[in-house]
């Protein structure tokens, strides 16, 4: 299953300073989050490296979404830094982290409703966004030939997706399954080094389920593309993710295979309920 | 009354022309602000859309109890108040009803095909065109007057100079003040405000409370347009009465809205006096206030003859300033309203 | 007849479902409490119960009655009422004020009932002029909870009441729920701190994938192993 | 589906043909080509707005802000040159206020930035408000002696005589320039907001061409303006509007196919992705801010040049003849109307708008005088007697009325946007 050709990175240079290990492709530092009185996320560092699909997962208030959103540039961190790559990102925008080939997909499918399921796929013509009115008027051999390349890969990307029975479809009206997979598509397009993936399991049937999962599944193996995964359906993080990393109150409590997550009574008290237990006689 | 004591160390004519100019001249424009602010802001909150056509309704308002003085011109002689005055709530009962048509007849239908919000802000420009045009065909575009007999103005000495005030004016903030103190008990004690409040908070807990939306919202119209009424007709009897009267209030209503805190009524009231009196300091000429000063600055620093911020007709550019300072510095405004 | 039973429940938001057979039944004067991993369907089964989505398959009866997807307005007067786990105040309005919107559909005299509010949530009393917004999460949520109990409903939904807050007000918070229910008020919460509320439930229901894993006594759930395993997947199903 | 698509379109513009010929029939070649030639200029300015509201979701009440503006940089640079103002030292003065300004604005934006230099944030706006201030205060003194000299002897400072077509094209940068300005402050913030600010601009705009005398004349009005082909005195009414009209059709037709073709373009296709989910354009790759921001200006720069040959077309550069209603919401209504992200919609839209706007004069003076005259028989009512003017205000209510049935019934338009499909 061929995948398209890959597009130059153009990540706008920042210092870098000598000395930083480059194995790991994102690297938190020593992040804390507040809002307000409450610290979401507390003095926490954690690794992901090249080429695995690495798993967050914690209880609900345990800080991986504010986490996972700093790292996809949502917004920034109160202290500490963030590097992808071996780059200082912390606090970049995501149109920026977007050019240093971070790409990202929504919890709730974000699609283009007014645009074809084809041309959502088109709108990402590779790291730099140069699109400009001028081309388009007085430039056209240029245009005609851009369009035609991406618009050859959009095509092939529908093809894996098996969605070309949709291409001339309002993304509006397709159903919460095919919007999914109409935005891992739009990550294929980008050809991102490493891509985020917000609770992909959300909403979405078992067959679907199977066929997102092994998109990522070959996207990683044939590719090496890393993913960083935030999910709550354990079945499917222990089919893709290792490592998992497993945090609570704010910070990283335990990382390693899911097999040994599962069995670390430390975790199954954190998710079950930790606190003094209440007990009444019953 | 002969100058002593701390009286003859102030310098009283400029004091009384601060006074008349600013203190006065502020409160005026800012209960007017104030009138047209509270009710907008209270529609805002709770049906989430600016309407534009809200300055209209002020006027309309004006042209009602215009209309109803001149079926009635000695109705005033009993009471001892211009008739104008006296007619007052039949026209804000009108205009409120105006209000609850206009919102059934060309709000809802639009609201049906539940579309953005902008959407009913362009809906809101239709309804305040075709107001415009309706008062315009039936009351034509000459400047009239709200008043039967001539305007008493009061004179209050001050040692000498006098504070000059208008009938009008008197009846504006008597009226202003009492409409807050009303707003604030409906509000804080009824059920029905109480209701409303909970709306403009948080719709979807006043709902799952049992709050009925339908009453909720006639009677938050019934508010807004009846103020709206009172708005302009006060200010129609403090300066003429003109097609346009209420147009060129949008922008200042707007501002005090969004200073306030969009859906406070409190901020509305709050906001329009800041805007009101901002707007007549910055108009206000300063060198006057500097004269008795000249015999103690240095010569070389000549004093212009007219030091202001902002020349009179570019009044308009005050609460223009404001609204953007305030959108970029405290959006949600100083009674922490809603960011819609 | 149970004061409360949903019977194999199929709901969702539109898209896929996300409830496939949920069934929960709650004698009245009895805490319920629905645990379970996230995205198991515990918040939606609440909303679904209380009409804020809408039902595709299965039957609700309340007291006797049908209200398979009934409109909330009409089930607060039948007697449910529901805290949801965000915006469950409003905060420019005082605590005071608060309960009596709560108290909005009745025509009688409730002041006596602000005053057992403030018996059960004593910390309210002194702070009663002060706008919610302005409270601790902790007061906030007695607020919220105050607010439902002033319409005296015969069962009280809960969704996630202890979310967010600090051990000490999550201990409160269910030492005042067992009080509200010894008089008389019947409880079901949904709860993410599975330990604490099935410790003090009549009878837990454990949901996964949308559907029941595990039914019984809040004490026999806690005994067995595999229910605390099962939160971590795993397909410990039966 | 796109072949009715086609039918509509074609069957919209036969409609709107046939009623234009009547109107040729009924009020005569003159009256009729000023009614094409106005409703011309009124569709590039209506091309200009799609392109911020269709193409962007800009909602821009400000239209009658932009077009003032850019009819008087059109009047400054085509209106023949002045010479007493050349040789008086007004100009001097003038270039020394420049300088204050330019001087004095530098330092505010430097202050602006220092808080990135250690300097606390609140210190940094303090200083950037005192150095704003000041500036303002600067430039204020040093204007009033140069403009009590230009009023006093030389009435304006006049224009450079250039081609009115140059004159136009700078009436487009200067609202390109003033929409970079009101972008900047509030493309971050909500719709309605956006609304305010603008509809705000604008009266501001008014407010100012209307008293900087010095430099407008003010309410004694600029005239007679050039025009870019022969006059009507040097050809008769009939040739010099028909020229006029051909140039503006010529205008429209250049700005309708650079558009379309930017409407299928990868830059069309980003910018509707913008306009749908801002969200999900940012996660792949573009600079959503700037991008808007972008639209703004372009979209306002044409606005701009439909503007400028509007006012050109009537002659005269009056500042109190802006009116919200006539320049704002006719234009809005248009849009709307013809439909919103469809050129050529709204090029209809403007057309039919524009003669329902014509029409309803005339067709409202017979309805009341009959009116008068029923009224006068049968009830002995004296009909007022500016029955005239109020006539005229028939046409408001009518536009407020259209806005209102438009989104009630065809929110899309009548000629809804096109999907873009591959085949």
């Amino acid at each position: 299953m061929g995948i398209p050709g890959k597009w130059p990175a153009a990540c706008p240079t920042t210092n870098n300073p000598v000395g930083v290990a480059l194995t790991a492709l994102i690297e938190v530092r020593n992040v804390s989050k507040r809002f307000g009185q409450v610290l979401a996320v507390d003095n926490c560092s954690l690794k992901v490296e090249r080429g695995t699909i690495t798993g967050l997962i914690g209880p609900n208030g345990a800080g991986k979404t504010t986490m996972f959103n700093m790292v996809a540039g949502a917004f920034a961190p109160t202290s500490g830094t963030i590097w992808l790559n071996g780059k200082n990102v912390t606090g970049m925008p995501a149109h920026e982290l977007f050019e240093c080939g971070l790409s990202r997909t929504f919890q709730i499918a974000q699609e283009f409703s007014s645009l074809t399921a084809l041309e959502n796929l088109m709108v990402v013509t590779g790291p730099r966004s140069e699109e400009s009115l001028f081309d388009a008027c007085f430039r056209r051999g240029k245009v005609v030939r851009d369009e035609l390349s991406v618009r050859r890969k959009a095509e092939e990307v529908l093809k894996v997706l098996r969605l070309t029975h949709v291409r001339n479809e309002c993304a509006g009206n397709l159903s919460g399954g095919q919007k999914k997979l109409l935005e891992l598509g739009r990550v294929m397009m980008a050809d991102p080094t490493v891509v985020l993936l917000d609770e992909v399991a959300a909403g979405v049937n078992r067959t679907l389920l199977n066929d997102l999962a092994s998109v990522v599944e070959t996207l990683n193996r044939e590719r090496g593309l890393t993913f960083f995964v935030i999910e709550h359906d354990m079945d499917l993080i222990a089919r893709l993710c290792d490592p998992v990393i497993v945090m609570a109150a704010g910070t990283v409590m335990v990382q390693g295979p899911m097999a040994e997550i599962r069995k670390n009574p430390e975790v199954i008290e954190a998710y079950f309920g930790g606190g003094t237990a209440m007990g009444r006689a019953s | 009354m002969e100058n002593i004591g701390l009286l003859s160390a102030l310098p009283i004519n400029e004091l009384v022309f601060f006074i008349n100019k600013v203190v006065i001249a502020g409160l005026i424009i800012g209960s007017i602000y104030a009138l047209g602010a509270v009710g907008m802001t209270l529609a805002w909150g709770i049906l989430r859309f600016a309407n534009f056509a809200h300055g209209d309704l002020m006027t309309l308002g004006a042209f009602i109890a215009f209309m109803l003085t001149m079926a009635m011109p000695g109705l005033g002689a009993y009471v001892g108040l211009p008739t104008a005055f006296v007619v007052l709530p039949i026209a804000m009962a009108v205009t409120a009803f105006v209000t609850i048509f206009i919102d059934r007849t060309f709000y809802v239908p639009v609201r049906k095909t539940n579309p953005k919000p902008i959407t009913l802000v362009i809906a809101s420009f239709g309804v305040m065109l075709m107001l415009q045009g309706l008062i315009r065909l039936f009351f034509g575009t000459a400047p009239r007057q709200m008043y039967v007999g001539p305007k008493e103005i009061y004179r209050i000495p001050l040692a000498g100079r006098d504070i000059v005030i208008t009938e009008p004016q008197v009846l504006l903030i008597v009226f202003t003040a009492v409409a807050i103190v009303a707003l604030h008990l409906f509000l804080t004690r009824s059920r029905t405000g109480k209701a409303m409040r909970a709306m403009s908070d948080n719709a979807d807990l006043a709902r799952i409370s049992g709050i009925g939306t339908a009453h909720v919202v006639r009677v938050t119209w019934i508010i807004a347009g009846s103020l709206a009424a009172a708005g302009g007709t006060l200010l129609a009897m403090d300066v003429s009465l003109k097609p346009d009267l209420s147009f060129n209030l949008l922008l200042p209503i707007v501002a005090a809205i969004i200073v306030g805190g969009i859906g406070q009524p409190y901020g509305a009231i709050v906001g329009g006096l800041i805007v009101g009196f901002t707007e007549t300091l910055a108009v206000f000429n300063w060198a006057i206030l500097l004269r008795p000063l000249k015999p103690h600055m240095p010569d070389w620093l000549e004093l212009p003859a007219s030091l202001t911020f902002v020349p009179t007709e570019y009044k308009i550019v005050v609460p223009f300033v404001i609204l953007v300072a305030v959108l970029i510095w405290r959006p949600n405004g100083i009674f922490r309203g809603r960011v819609l | 007849m149970s004061l409360l039973s949903m019977r194999d429940i199929h709901a969702g938001y539109g898209g896929a479902n996300i409830l496939n057979g949920v069934s929960i039944e709650v004698e009245a004067h009895e805490i319920g409490v629905i645990v379970g991993p996230n995205g198991a369907g515990k918040s939606t089964t609440l909303k679904a119960l209380f009409g804020l989505l809408t039902v595709s398959q299965g039957s609700v009866t309340f007291d006797g009655k049908d209200v398979t997807n009934a409109r909330p307005e009409n089930l607060v007067r039948a007697g449910l009422s529901f805290v949801p786990q965000e915006f469950n105040v409003f905060p420019t309005m005082s605590v005071r004020e608060n309960l009596e919107m709560g108290a909005y559909t009745r025509r009688d005299d409730f002041r006596h009932l602000i005053e057992k509010i403030f018996e059960y949530f004593p910390p309210l009393r002194e702070k009663h002029r002060q706008p919610a917004g302005e409270l601790s999460g902790g007061q906030r949520q007695m607020v919220a909870i105050g607010r439902a109990l002033m319409m005296e409903p015969k069962l009280l939904l809960l969704d996630e009441p202890t979310a967010g807050l600090s051990p000490r007000y999550m201990g409160e918070i269910f030492e005042r729920v067992i009080a509200i229910n010894e008089a008389g008020v019947g409880i079901l919460m949904v709860e993410q701190n599975a330990r604490q509320a099935l410790a003090i439930a009549h009878k837990g229901f454990v949901l996964a994938g949308g559907k029941n894993s595990f039914t019984d006594t809040g004490r026999a759930l806690l005994d067995n192993p595999e229910v605390a395993e099962s939160f971590l997947g795993g397909g410990a199903k039966h | 589906m796109k072949a009715t698509m086609e039918l509509r379109t074609a069957s919209l513009f036969v409609f709107l043909a046939g009623v234009v010929a009547l109107i040729f029939i009924w009020q005569g070649n003159a009256y009729a080509l000023r009614m094409l030639a106005e409703a011309g200029c009124l569709a590039i300015v209506a091309l200009g707005l799609n392109v911020q509201w269709g193409y962007a979701g800009l909602f821009n009440a400000g239209i009658m802000g932009f077009i003032a503006i850019a009819a008087f940089g059109s009047m400054l640079v085509s209106y023949p040159v002045n010479p007493v103002f050349w040789q008086s030292e007004a100009p001097g003065l003038l270039l020394r206020m420049g300088v204050v300004v330019l001087i004095g604005g530098a330092v505010t934006v430097l202050l602006s930035r220092i808080h990135r230099y250690g300097v606390p944030r609140r210190i940094r706006t303090l200083l950037t408000v005192i150095a704003a201030l000041a500036t303002y205060m600067m430039a204020q003194n040093a204007l009033t002696p140069a403009a009590g000299i230009i009023e006093q002897n030389s009435g304006f400072i006049g224009g450079f005589g250039l081609p009115v077509g140059l004159g136009w094209l700078v009436g487009g940068v200067f609202a390109a320039v003033l929409a970079w300005f009101i972008g900047r402050i509030t493309l971050g913030l909500r719709s309605d907001y956006l609304a305010i600010a603008t509809l705000g601009i604008a009266e501001i705009v008014k407010a100012f061409l209307k008293n900087a005398d010095w430099l407008t004349r003010g309410t004694l009005t600029v005239s007679p303006l050039p025009w870019p082909v022969p006059t009507a005195s040097e050809v008769g009414f009939v040739a010099a509007r028909s020229a006029y009209l051909s140039i503006t059709a010529v205008l429209i037709v250049i700005i309708y196919l650079l558009l379309q073709r930017g409407w299928a373009s990868p830059w069309g296709r980003m910018m509707r992705a913008i306009r749908d989910n801002e969200l999900a354009a940012e996660a792949v790759g573009k600079n959503v801010n700037r991008r808007l921001l972008e639209m703004f200006v372009i979209g306002n720069f044409i606005v701009g040049v439909g503007g400028a040959a509007l006012i050109t077309f009537g002659g005269i550069f009056d500042p109190s003849g802006f009116l919200p209603i006539n320049h704002t919401f006719l234009v809005l209504i248009m849009v709307v109307l013809g439909g919103s992200g469809n050129n050529l919609g709204s090029i209809f839209g403007a057309l039919l708008v524009y003669v329902i706007w014509t029409m309803s004069e005339p067709a409202a003076l017979i309805l009341f005088s009959h009116g008068a005259g029923w009224l006068r028989d049968v009830f002995g009512i004296a009909p007022p007697d500016d029955l005239a003017t109020r006539a005229l205000q028939m046409r408001v209510f009518v536009i407020g009325l259209t806005i209102i049935l438009v989104l009630r019934f065809a929110p899309k338009g009548l000629l809804p946007e096109k999907i873009v499909k591959y085949e």
